[in-house]
């Protein structure tokens, strides 16, 4: 008799539990409020990424296209593999001395793994990430950037 | 037991040991040949209960190669580090502790395939990561042409 | 059409040997399983790993200690930050730097959202393993919180890289206190939706119950630590035993189960995300003021010697043992990942039971590739 | 020559308000006989019928395949906090419309030491299955494409034929996964088969009749599930249990079980034989829900409470086809609800469940349902 | 009863399979590379013969299926009757259900109904 009652009483919970896990996704069919999902290639206005969000290493320029990169190579000496390459030439600044400064500051973001020791350890702050995330291109050789843009210069009091 | 005691311990149980109190843990240098009945006697020993292997490196010292092994007692929460290293470099061969610890069955395997120590008496030796056709990556005079860039 | 040959000789002289893996989907990564039949029955397992082998331990000794945290990254990518931790914790008592309240507590708290995350993303997986989909999306929903203020914080969702050695890459984000809180405050109703769609479920007892028992001789003998070590009853919790930044200061119970079933190892974690938040709650409304990072040399130098550090991952213990020649570069670095012991357990559970019980033990082992391949 | 279903409607009169004259197709399907028998000889006639009936019935083949895809998807859906397909069309309507066509155009791989005949007559054979069975289900009065006098019967064993072509499937593929996804498929039809059976045999005490269209217009003063009080009650849950075991969906999905055999008997098949396979899983829900709502939801027959005249007068005024459509789907969303909602069983607890708990259930069910037809104690 | 026009629905059907194979066949594109056309088995190549004895341990169910579907149609025509027969049926189909009922708790007792 016990195990009969046993059986039934097996019976009830089991259907009782299995009604409660109904219960859960019910009430989340009926309620299309809380759904997560974003309508992402349509919601790219509104998108905003946050403003640490490691997108990819840029070199930011102001509106007279003076960056604030030395060309001292301590980021490319930090990156762990091998993502930055600096090409370096001499230059003659106004006061007739010879100096160093980037012909090409090299970004390879294949190789990137966005651990930002470069932005980091960057003495001048030349470098920061941009929010940019949509890095899908049809050629591998499009993820070879150069950061500093052609014609600038270094921006006047960074040494 | 704390280090000191452990020490004193260890020693009472097989001589000729190197005993060096290091910063975190007491270390233990064993000669190959008494590995396995160091680290049984370890193992089963009352005061002892080295139950839980922790830890198991193997290790190129350049000349030598070598495994260091993590002890830990569960019971008695105390730790000590066992090495133990072989001068031959074309074919080492180390006593196995899979018996001991079923879990240096999988560590050991590694340190195989990467450093090219050989278990005696491990049940399944083989390589656990790479093919057959590599050499042994973790060796200091490991030397990749292609997948290795040198600056 | 050629005439097939059918063979037709007992199953006992003939091995039925189906790979699982490692192109499967309940083999999170690749992970091969060779799993040898008799019937539904699982004769014998043998896992096969190496397909994503990165050689980090042989790449560590070629680059600088700050340099080692974004590989570590990539071991458990699951709980990535509490990785960076164990380089960063070993470096810094290797050094003998003090470090600061506020980074020990930020770094605490970070790690306790690390794990939840973790433990979100495996019960989401689980379910999945267990045939019930709608769990995965659940579990990833929440996690996408975690997600969230990790990416306002440290610029990156799943690779984190906050930790450096000497403290942390940038400070808290001004709004991280309030969107912790907020999510713990959501995440304690959630939490109970999860145990109402799969923890009561009569099938999910049915699946898990008594299956890929693990006694606490046998975990601690093959090194099964985390949750899965704690369901068999060892008690392995470093953050306990060995306390690391703010644990010591924090309470929280150690979960103990003495089961050893699937079923224990999913309460166990379960009950771990009920403490990680109690702890979050301990320390979220008191963070002390300080620099987030204290001032290292440009080139960090470990003195000669070994040094060994544990931290408790959301997998179990993570030991990092750098040997040290003096040199900015480590001259070995052995990550002692808990992966790797889960995964060898695995044939020694599994093997007895069913093909569907080989998936679930291997869900309830929470295994992650790259960890074990390393 | 359509089928005697005419024999049971009333004839329309002037009592009877007009909507319930157009609701009853009996009286088109004659007119279109009628009229078709003036123009040709009766073989002509049969023989036209024929391609019509069998021209709409596969439209409404691929249309609910279609439609349940697309349900199915935007169901599991909003169970996960997604949205589901919204791209293809207004809330991607047209996404399964989409799939189809992409399906169509990939390639049909030949595996590799497959036994190719067998291979290919498969999805034969799902189809064909699940096409018979769906011939014979009464979708409103007089919308009837055949009305045997063993309708349930009928219906149960065309509709588990399809398991042959499952086993077929996995046992030709060359494939373990598959194979062990026929086996699993084996057991567990042979196990459920049963319960379906019984569970309908607790109503068919009720009704007297094994004819569906009897069936239903036994329902008119009420629908069985309640007419038969607890009794009927379990059987329906039973049935719903079972069948949907039947129809290998999800708790019950071991012989496609994702997660362990990747996709079970269908792991080989791509493309357009994929397809028929995933369409005849649907098209079997859809006629396992069709059979749960004739045989204890009253079919087509609208629902009415007791002395309500102006309630009953109202859901009369709903057609039919309507009423049948609206408790299918009612039936179908249930068990979506239960599949996207639960684990997965293990294969010996399915057998469990089956064998120590919905036949004894069952057993003892049929017994009391039949002394409360002895006694007369239902409505 | 136009029970040939299942003929018609058999043919409907094959036919409909059979027309939409031939034209996917027609339009659909033929692969060369021949690893494509190995059987799937998580990217590994299959070990062994496929198609070896299986022990999947449900002869015994097989069996007891046998016996109660056999009585499940028995018991249709039954229950089509049993409203008119009564009594007479009641009692029948108790003594009938007694028998199998005992055969299934023989079955059960005997560890039968469990997976091998």
């Amino acid at each position: 008799m016990r195990s009969i009652i046993n059986y039934l009483k097996e019976i009830i919970f089991g259907v009782w539990s299995l009604l409660k896990g109904m219960k859960v996704t019910g009430s989340y069919f009926f309620r299309p409020g809380t759904i997560v999902t974003q309508k992402y290639p349509s919601n790219r206005k509104d998108l905003v990424m946050f403003d640490r969000f490691k997108g990819e290493v840029v070199m930011p320029h102001n509106e007279k296209n003076e960056h604030k990169c030395t060309g001292c190579g301590i980021c490319e000496l930090n990156c762990p593999n091998g993502t930055i390459e600096i090409i370096s030439k001499t230059i003659i600044t106004e006061d007739g001395k010879k100096k160093k400064a980037i012909d090409k500051h090299i970004y390879r973001l294949s190789m990137c793994t966005f651990c930002a020791l470069c932005v980091k350890t960057c003495p001048s702050n030349a470098l920061a990430f941009s929010q940019k995330f949509e890095h899908a291109v049809f050629n591998r050789a499009l993820l070879i950037k150069t950061l500093n843009k052609p014609g600038s210069q270094l921006m006047k009091g960074v040494e | 037991m704390d280090k000191i005691q452990l020490g004193e311990f260890i020693k009472s149980l097989a001589s000729d040991l190197e005993i060096k109190e290091g910063k975190q843990y007491l270390e233990v240098t064993v000669p190959p040949s008494m590995l396995y009945q160091l680290a049984r006697q370890l193992r089963e020993k009352e005061e002892a209960q080295f139950d839980f292997l922790f830890c198991l490196s193997g290790v190129d010292y350049g000349s030598d190669l070598g495994v260091v092994y993590h002890l830990r007692s569960t019971i008695y929460d105390h730790v000590v580090v066992l090495k133990t290293r072989t001068s031959d470099r074309e074919h080492p061969q180390l006593d196995s502790v899979a018996d001991i610890w079923l879990t240096a069955n999988f560590h050991e395997r590694e340190v195989f395939d990467l450093l090219g120590i050989k278990f005696k008496n491990h049940p399944d030796l083989r390589r656990l990561f790479l093919d057959n056709s590599w050499g042994f990556p973790l060796r200091k005079d490991y030397v990749d042409d292609i997948n290795i860039v040198y600056k | 059409m050629e005439e097939k040959e059918i063979i037709t000789t007992p199953d006992e002289e003939q091995e039925y040997v189906i790979n699982m893996g490692p192109q499967h989907p309940s083999t999170h990564g690749v992970l091969r399983l060779l799993v040898s039949l008799k019937g539904e029955k699982v004769k014998s397992i043998q896992p096969h790993v190496g397909y994503i082998h990165s050689g980090i331990e042989k790449m560590c000794e070629s680059i600088t200690y700050p340099q080692i945290i974004h590989l570590t990254d990539r071991m458990d990518y699951i709980s990535a930050h509490i990785n960076n931790e164990a380089v960063c914790l070993n470096v810094e008592k290797a050094l003998e730097i003090d470090i600061p309240d506020r980074i020990k507590v930020i770094r605490t708290i970070m790690s306790e959202l690390t794990r939840l995350q973790s433990h979100q993303l495996w019960w989401a997986c689980f379910g999945m393993d267990l045939g019930g989909l709608t769990c995965f999306f659940y579990g990833l929903r929440d996690r996408e919180k975690i997600l969230d203020i990790f990416e306002e914080t440290c610029g990156g969702r799943m690779i984190v890289s906050y930790n450096c050695p000497g403290g942390l890459m940038y400070d808290i984000h001004p709004n991280f206190q309030k969107r912790v809180k907020d999510f713990i405050k959501y995440f304690r109703k959630i939490l109970p939706e999860y145990d109402q769609l799969l923890t009561g479920n009569v099938i999910f007892h049915e699946r898990s119950r008594g299956i890929g028992k693990l006694t606490k001789e046998d975990a601690i003998s093959f090194g099964v630590t985390g949750p899965t070590g704690r369901a068999s009853g060892f008690s392995c919790d470093v953050r306990k035993h060995e306390p690391y930044s703010a644990y010591d200061r924090v309470q929280f119970k150690e979960i103990l189960h003495t089961e050893g079933d699937t079923f224990a190892r999913y309460i166990a974690r379960i009950d771990e995300m009920w403490e990680s938040m109690n702890i979050i709650e301990q320390l979220i409304d008191n963070i002390p003021e300080g620099p987030f990072a204290v001032k290292m040399k440009p080139v960090i130098k470990l003195p000669e010697g070994e040094y060994y550090q544990r931290v408790e991952t959301a997998r179990g213990e993570l030991g990092v043992y750098i040997i040290s020649d003096g040199n900015k570069n480590p001259y070995r670095v052995k990550f002692r990942s808990p992966n790797f012991s889960n995964l060898s357990v695995l044939n020694h559970i599994a093997s007895g039971f069913k093909i569907a019980d080989l998936v679930a033990i291997g869900g309830s082992l929470d295994l992650i590739i790259p960890d074990i391949d390393r | 020559m359509l089928p005697d279903i005419v024999a049971l409607t009333t004839s329309p009169s002037l009592s009877v308000p007009w909507w319930k004259v157009v609701y009853d197709f009996s009286s088109l399907t004659e007119w279109i006989d009628a009229s078709l028998h003036n123009y040709m000889s009766p073989f002509w006639t049969t023989i036209t019928e024929m391609l019509i009936i069998g021209v709409l019935i596969l439209l409404f083949y691929a249309v609910i395949g279609l439609f349940l895809v697309y349900a199915e998807r935007k169901v599991c859906a909003f169970m996960q906090n997604r949205l589901g397909p919204n791209r293809v069309g207004p809330f991607g309507i047209f996404q399964t419309i989409a799939d189809l066509f992409k399906l169509l155009f990939k390639e049909l791989i030949p595996i590799k030491n497959a036994d190719g005949f067998l291979f290919n007559l498969a999805p034969f054979i799902v189809i064909i299955a699940s096409f018979m069975a769906i011939a014979a289900i009464p979708f409103a009065k007089g919308l009837h494409a055949i009305d045997l006098n063993i309708g349930v019967l009928y219906v149960m064993a065309v509709s588990a034929m399809g398991v042959i072509g499952v086993l077929l499937a996995g046992w030709s593929s060359n494939n373990k996964y598959s194979l062990i996804g026929a086996m699993r498929s084996g057991a567990q039809i042979v196990s459920y088969e049963l319960s379906v059976g019984l569970s309908i045999i607790t109503i068919i005490i009720l009704a007297g009749s094994m004819q569906l269209s009897v069936i239903v217009e036994a329902q008119r003063d009420g629908w069985f599930i309640f007419k038969g009080h607890i009794p009927a009650f379990i059987a329906f849950i039973v049935f719903l249990i079972s069948s949907t075991a039947e129809t290998n969906r999800g708790p019950f999905d071991l012989a496609e079980a994702e997660s362990e055999l990747t996709a079970g008997y269908h792991t080989e098949y791509s493309g357009i034989k994929f397809a028929f396979f995933f369409l005849a899983e649907y098209i079997n829900m859809f006629i396992v829900a069709s059979i749960a709502a004739t045989v204890f939801l009253g079919g087509w027959m609208p629902f009415h409470v007791g002395h309500w005249v102006g309630f009953n007068y109202i859901m009369d005024f709903i057609p039919p086809f309507i009423w049948y459509i609206g408790k299918t789907f009612f039936v179908i969303f249930l068990m979506m609800w239960f599949k996207w909602t639960f684990p997965r069983l293990r294969i010996d607890q399915l057998l469990t469940l089956e064998w120590k708990y919905l036949l004894p259930i069952n057993l003892v069910n049929v017994l009391i349902m039949a002394f409360i037809v002895l006694m007369g104690w239902h409505f | 009863m136009n029970n040939e026009w299942l003929i018609l629905f058999f043919l409907v059907g094959a036919i409909f399979v059979g027309v939409v194979l031939i034209f996917s066949g027609i339009v659909a594109p033929k692969s060369t590379n021949p690893q494509k056309f190995d059987p799937y088995e998580c990217g590994i190549p299959t070990e062994g013969v496929t198609w070896l004895q299986f022990n999947v341990g449900y002869y015994l169910f097989a069996i007891l299926f046998l016996v109660f579907d056999v009585e499940t149609v028995l018991v249709f025509p039954w229950a089509v009757v049993m409203k008119e027969t009564g009594m007479a049926a009641f009692i029948e189909i108790i003594i009938f259900f007694f028998i199998l009922g005992l055969g299934l708790l023989y079955a059960w007792k005997k560890h039968a109904l469990i997976w091998e």
